[in-house]
């Protein structure tokens, strides 16, 4: 009797707690997140896009950065590139590719505009590399004048920008985001070198932290990207090395679509690769507009750029067209293997997952839509 | 400790049975957790990794470096070693303070106005301040945990010495005592429980920040592991770097825990 | 026992609390030796009086002498039983008797022969490494007349030490105090609204008015010790003290 | 003479603006005198950052929509964790067997600070409202939990015991005495969660959001912009220094037959 009347009150008891959590998440889920959304990052312009689109439209819900590779994005956005193609885009910026990464993993988003870090969700078997955006110049290693690395230039063979020595690199500290292209730069920097991840220090900052930090005195070193590099430079930084030197892989930021998602709507990832395509076009006929857009877009999330450092960025960096598709010596995918092995290095991509790499190399889209064939790298390629 | 007081000796005999009824319930969570991740893989392993996966992946962590350049032992070395840092600067700062503030009234009256305003700011508040005034070296994360086990120290050990009774102070000014004397051999020992109770809420506090500054700038630590892990789709790693800190925390706790019942002797401690 | 030296002598006493008059120019002299017993209404300042000598607090106005000099703590040996329970909770019963000793900064040895002496007297022997919240409150008051007596002070003030106990045990506790008085000497202040525990104790019994409190008259209480309280003489001079704290 | 100000009503009010103005005095000496300015705002262009923010946007909203977007998400997690946290507590305390069952997970979860949930809390959960909800119900569960059930144990056993006498069944005896009995306990609970979900509320916009004065300090961060942050410090500082006074007046009105007995 007194037993059951427990059972009871403890089975109540679970039911109402459970209840309790349905509920209290259901009404915020509702009340809340409708404005959350609308404003979800970018700007009040996507807000009136949004209720201006109506249901017939297919919601698409993409991650990217507020750098370069995410101009075309927006760009597409606010052109009604998307719309046209009967996509409603709902456009997440996240700080750097790590939390983009994070994003992918939870659900979160559908297809994304990313750099190096993609390399984690293709190894990992998740998404599928849909299209490169743009090359990225830019990217460096930056001391201080009066740095003891700056007292030798040309030690390596074939280098003859770069600056250091294994006994003057070692025991330095560098700031920048690990797991990002500034890690990568680092790794490949030092190995030049004959050192390893244990000969130097690197403190993992996002860029803006990073560069911000570097200023202040911290540091020996800076590994960062544009525009912090162009900022670097006027402060009067000195590049030790480019990304270029330090990598010899070209690298390409691109596109990537979970792959579920794609095997569910490949019309819509299509009609995406579509649109973000049709708006690096525009961008590379028109480098005003793309100056003007580009600065402007930046700027409202918080990364300041001034029109030399705009020009030099549209210098080192282009957007990925057709005929640039096209050309002989374009392979498909080639730096992301490159990072894939680098990686291998520490155990961020396991061994046992880099076949993963070139098999979520996925070309038809863009082969569909601009009716081309392209030549997909293989890590043959790399040696 | 309070089911040691309410638990009465009728109670005893059945007290076996609960442990297997606590038993039990776990070994039935980690089977459902198992099931529905490994069993049957409802939950996709890169959302919530099995049983199996996470305890290879804790036991491997103690020699492998892999994702994120440390082992475990290492990580959690480094972020004990600040945390004590800290720990240790903020109980030597904030006792003194809390004691003169409370037992001098027109200290307190400038103190306390600031005190309160600070003191609501949660330590992770602090961080990006800290960055941009000590950098990003051990000085920065060790000023963040600082400041939260300052607070929470400062205020405990305030409360504590408010609570002595007048009449205590009484007995003792009556038999001659100094007004220094009184603190030291009547408010300090009234206070002890709630000091004590202020060291451990302070560690709890410390333990938090330190996994806080290490997910916004670090090189090592069990808040570098999980940062490092999360994106690379390693959320066994992840729940590795959250056991890791739970079971230190209830360390840390229970040492406290043992150094607070010698402390107190006869005395129950004050919740 | 030279019961004609005046101890304690209290000139013109006022103290103010803002605008409240609490004590109203009191003027009386306490021999040494002397039992006195203060009674007066519920809430007339008797507690504020003891706490102005023991300078809890300061008197706005006249003056306190002590052996001819003004009170003081630091110079003069007071003990005070305060009416609250006052036994300190992180300190065993031992350490508790200890503590004026402690003040006065009397050596080790002599200290503990001291506590256990007076821990014989009030019966708490066995129970010396026991902490207070292991006891009752008659025990508890107990540590406190020991705190208070092994320090031999020169001046015992008590604040209605026995006002939360139950009469059985007061009872008991008002003997054994009057055998620790007799066998000290000290000098006794009591304070009590209670007239016929005043009856019992005291040698003198001083009456003071309702709030702001004077003296209003003073008797002594002729009769030996241990008295009976039937003693028809006994309940005389009870119903004169009643009679003179009647204020209406 | 001296005395009477220490004394009067004014020594609070006043001692408080002066420590207050000598606080920011200093902080404003030492950025303006050292090389700290260049890195750190000083007071004064905190403070009008602050009293501006009310009327200019940070982001989208202005330094009041952040500050009702934080309330809001502590709010709503707050009180569904208070609910269960008392449901909980009592249920431990009343069945035994409820507390062998569920002990052994609150045992484990609690010492996991909520930001170090944030990596799994988004995986489960993504980046909306309810991975927030849930770091904040986390921050304030265990601790109305823990309340409640130190409550419901500690009451006085006499009063059981003669409740007993008088024939009352072990249910009524719960809700007739424990309960009430418990509610001290609960509301001090309760108290110190409100605190600690405020102080988690920045930890749960460091999950993605473009509001809330969590976010003011993170995408501060993210920017570089140290007056946004510091902005932000100050609203979480007077927030909660206003929740706090709140709670303690709740205290004062709503357990005025306890305060007897504390």
């Amino acid at each position: 009797m007194k037993k059951t009347t427990m059972k009871l009150f403890s089975l109540l008891i679970v039911v109402i707690m459970v209840c309790s959590v349905f509920i209290g998440c259901t009404a915020k889920e509702e009340a809340p997140k409708d404005d959350g959304e609308a404003g979800t990052s970018d700007s009040v312009d996507n807000a009136v896009q949004d209720k201006a689109s109506s249901g017939d439209l297919t919601k698409i819900r993409v991650g990217t950065q507020p750098t370069t590779i995410g101009v075309p994005a927006q760009y597409a956005l606010e052109k009604g590139y998307f719309k046209e193609e009967g996509l409603d885009v709902d456009l997440v910026l996240f700080p750097t590719g790590a939390p983009l990464n994070e994003a992918i993993a939870a659900g979160e988003l559908d297809v994304a505009a990313n750099g190096l870090a993609s390399v984690f969700p293709l190894a990992n078997g998740v998404c599928e590399w849909i299209g490169e955006a743009n090359t990225t110049g830019g990217m460096g290693i930056y001391v201080r004048e009066g740095s003891p690395i700056l007292e030798n230039k040309g030690e390596i063979e074939g280098k003859p920008d770069m600056y250091g020595t294994a006994e003057s690199i070692k025991g330095t500290t560098f700031l920048g985001p690990i797991g990002t292209s500034a890690q990568f730069n680092v790794m490949r920097y030092i190995q030049h070198f004959g050192l390893s991840d244990a000969d130097i220090e690197q403190i993992h900052m996002d860029h803006g932290q990073a560069y911000q930090a570097y200023v202040a005195g911290e540091g020996d070193a800076l590994a960062t990207s544009p525009p912090f590099s162009y900022d670097a430079e006027d402060s009067g930084f000195i590049m030790a090395a480019s990304f270029e030197d330090a990598t010899e892989s070209p690298l390409f930021d691109g596109l990537l679509a979970r792959k579920d998602y794609s095997a569910d709507n490949p019309e819509s990832v299509k009609a995406f690769v579509k649109a973000y395509y049709r708006a690096c076009e525009d961008l590379m006929s028109d480098p005003e507009m793309r100056k003007e857009y580009s600065i402007d877009w930046f700027t409202k999330n918080g990364r300041e750029y001034n029109e030399e450092t705009m020009l030099k960025e549209i210098e080192d960096r282009d957007y990925v067209t057709q005929s640039m598709m096209e050309s002989e010596d374009y392979s498909y995918g080639l730096g992301m293997l490159a990072i894939a092995d680098f990686y291998t290095f520490d155990g961020k991509v396991e061994e046992a997952d880099l076949p993963n790499v070139p098999e979520s190399f996925n070309v038809s889209y863009i082969e569909d839509i601009m009716d081309i064939k392209i030549n997909i790298a293989t890590y043959d390629d790399l040696k | 400790m309070n089911e040691d007081i309410s638990i009465d000796s009728v109670q005893k005999r059945e007290k076996s049975g609960y442990i297997i009824i606590s038993l039990i319930s776990l070994v039935i969570g980690i089977f459902l957790w198992w099931l529905f991740t490994e069993g049957l893989g409802t939950i996709s392993h890169k959302i919530m990794p099995g049983p199996i996966r996470v305890f290879q992946s804790f036991f491997s962590k103690f020699y492998v470096s892999a994702p994120d350049g440390a082992t475990l032992l290492q990580h959690l070395g480094s972020s004990l070693q600040i945390t004590l840092l800290g720990y240790v600067i903020g109980v030597a700062i904030g006792i003194p303070l809390g004691i003169v503030m409370a037992w001098y009234p027109k200290f307190d009256l400038f103190a306390r106005p600031v005190f309160d305003l600070l003191r609501p700011i949660p330590g992770i508040a602090w961080i990006p301040v800290m960055i941009v005034l000590f950098g990003i070296g051990l000085l920065s994360k060790g000023m963040v945990v600082f400041l939260s086990v300052f607070v929470a120290i400062t205020i405990n050990t305030y409360t504590g010495i408010q609570q002595t009774k007048s009449v205590h102070k009484w007995v003792s000014h009556t038999f001659g005592a100094s007004n220094i004397y009184t603190l030291f051999h009547v408010a300090i020992p009234t206070a002890l429980p709630m000091l004590m109770t202020g060291l451990r809420v302070a560690l709890g506090a410390a333990w938090t920040t330190i996994i806080a500054a290490e997910l916004l700038a670090s090189t090592k630590g069990i808040g570098f592991m999980i940062q490092q892990s999360r994106g690379l789709f390693r959320p066994d790693i992840i729940i590795v770097g959250m056991i890791a800190i739970g079971i230190t925390g209830s360390v840390l706790g229970w040492l406290l825990g043992l150094l607070e019942k010698r402390v107190l002797k006869g005395r129950l401690s004050k919740e | 026992m030279s019961k004609n030296i005046i101890k304690l002598e209290v000139k013109n006493l006022c103290k103010q609390f803002g605008d409240l008059l609490v004590l109203d120019d009191i003027s009386f002299n306490v021999n040494k030796g002397e039992f006195l017993c203060i009674v007066g209404p519920t809430g007339c300042g008797k507690t504020t009086f003891i706490n102005s000598i023991t300078k809890l607090y300061t008197p706005t106005s006249g003056e306190i002498l002590l052996d001819n000099e003004i009170v003081d703590p630091n110079k003069h040996n007071i003990a005070y039983i305060f009416q609250e329970e006052s036994t300190m909770d992180w300190l065993t019963v031992f350490q508790n008797v200890e503590f004026g000793l402690k003040v006065k900064k009397i050596p080790k040895a002599e200290r503990e022969i001291k506590v256990n002496e007076y821990l014989e007297i009030v019966g708490l022997t066995e129970f010396k490494d026991y902490y207070p919240r292991e006891l009752s409150a008659s025990m508890l008051q107990r540590v406190s007349i020991a705190r208070a007596f092994v320090t031999e002070p020169d001046l015992l003030l008590m604040d209605e030490p026995y006002g939360q106990l139950d009469i059985e045990l007061r009872f008991k506790l008002e003997d054994e105090l009057i055998n620790l008085w007799e066998r000290t000497g000290t000098t006794v202040l009591f304070i009590t609204h209670n007239i016929e525990e005043a009856v019992y104790l005291a040698e003198n019994i001083m009456i003071l008015t309702n709030k702001p409190a004077k003296v209003k008259s003073r008797l002594p209480v002729n009769l030996q010790h241990p008295r009976d309280i039937a003693d028809p003489e006994f309940v005389e001079i009870r119903n004169k003290v009643t009679e003179l704290i009647r204020w209406w | 003479m001296n005395k009477t100000f220490w004394e009067s009503k004014w020594a609070k009010p006043i001692s408080a603006f002066i420590s207050i103005f000598g606080f920011l005095l200093i902080w404003h000496i030492g950025v303006n005198s050292s090389s700290l300015g260049e890195l750190m705002p000083g007071p004064i262009d905190v403070l009008s950052r602050f009293v501006g923010s009310f009327s200019v946007n940070i982001g989208q909203y202005t330094i009041l929509g952040h500050a009702l977007w934080s309330l809001s998400r502590v709010a709503i997690a707050y009180s569904v964790a208070s609910f269960a946290g008392v449901i909980c507590g009592l249920a431990m305390g009343r069945y035994p067997k409820f507390e062998a069952a569920f002990r052994p997970y609150f045992e484990i979860i609690r010492p996991i600070p909520p930001i170090a949930w944030i990596p799994m809390a988004i995986l489960w959960f993504g980046l909306g409202e309810l991975t927030k909800y849930f770091l904040i119900f986390l921050a304030a569960f265990s601790n109305v939990t823990l309340n409640a059930y130190t409550g419901a144990i500690s009451v006085d056993p006499e009063l059981i015991g003669a409740a007993r006498m008088l024939g009352a069944s072990d249910n009524q005896i719960f809700r007739t005495i424990t309960i009430p009995a418990s509610v001290p306990h609960i509301f001090a609970g309760m108290q110190i969660s409100l605190s600690s979900s405020w102080a988690t509320v920045v930890a749960a916009e460091m999950v993605r959001s473009s509001e809330g004065i969590g976010w003011m300090i993170v995408s501060g961060m993210e920017i570089n912009n140290m007056q946004q942050i510091l902005a932000g410090i100050v609203a979480i500082g007077l927030i909660g220094y206003g929740l706090a006074t709140f709670m303690r007046f709740l205290e004062r009105k709503l357990l005025v037959w306890n305060e007897r007995g504390a």
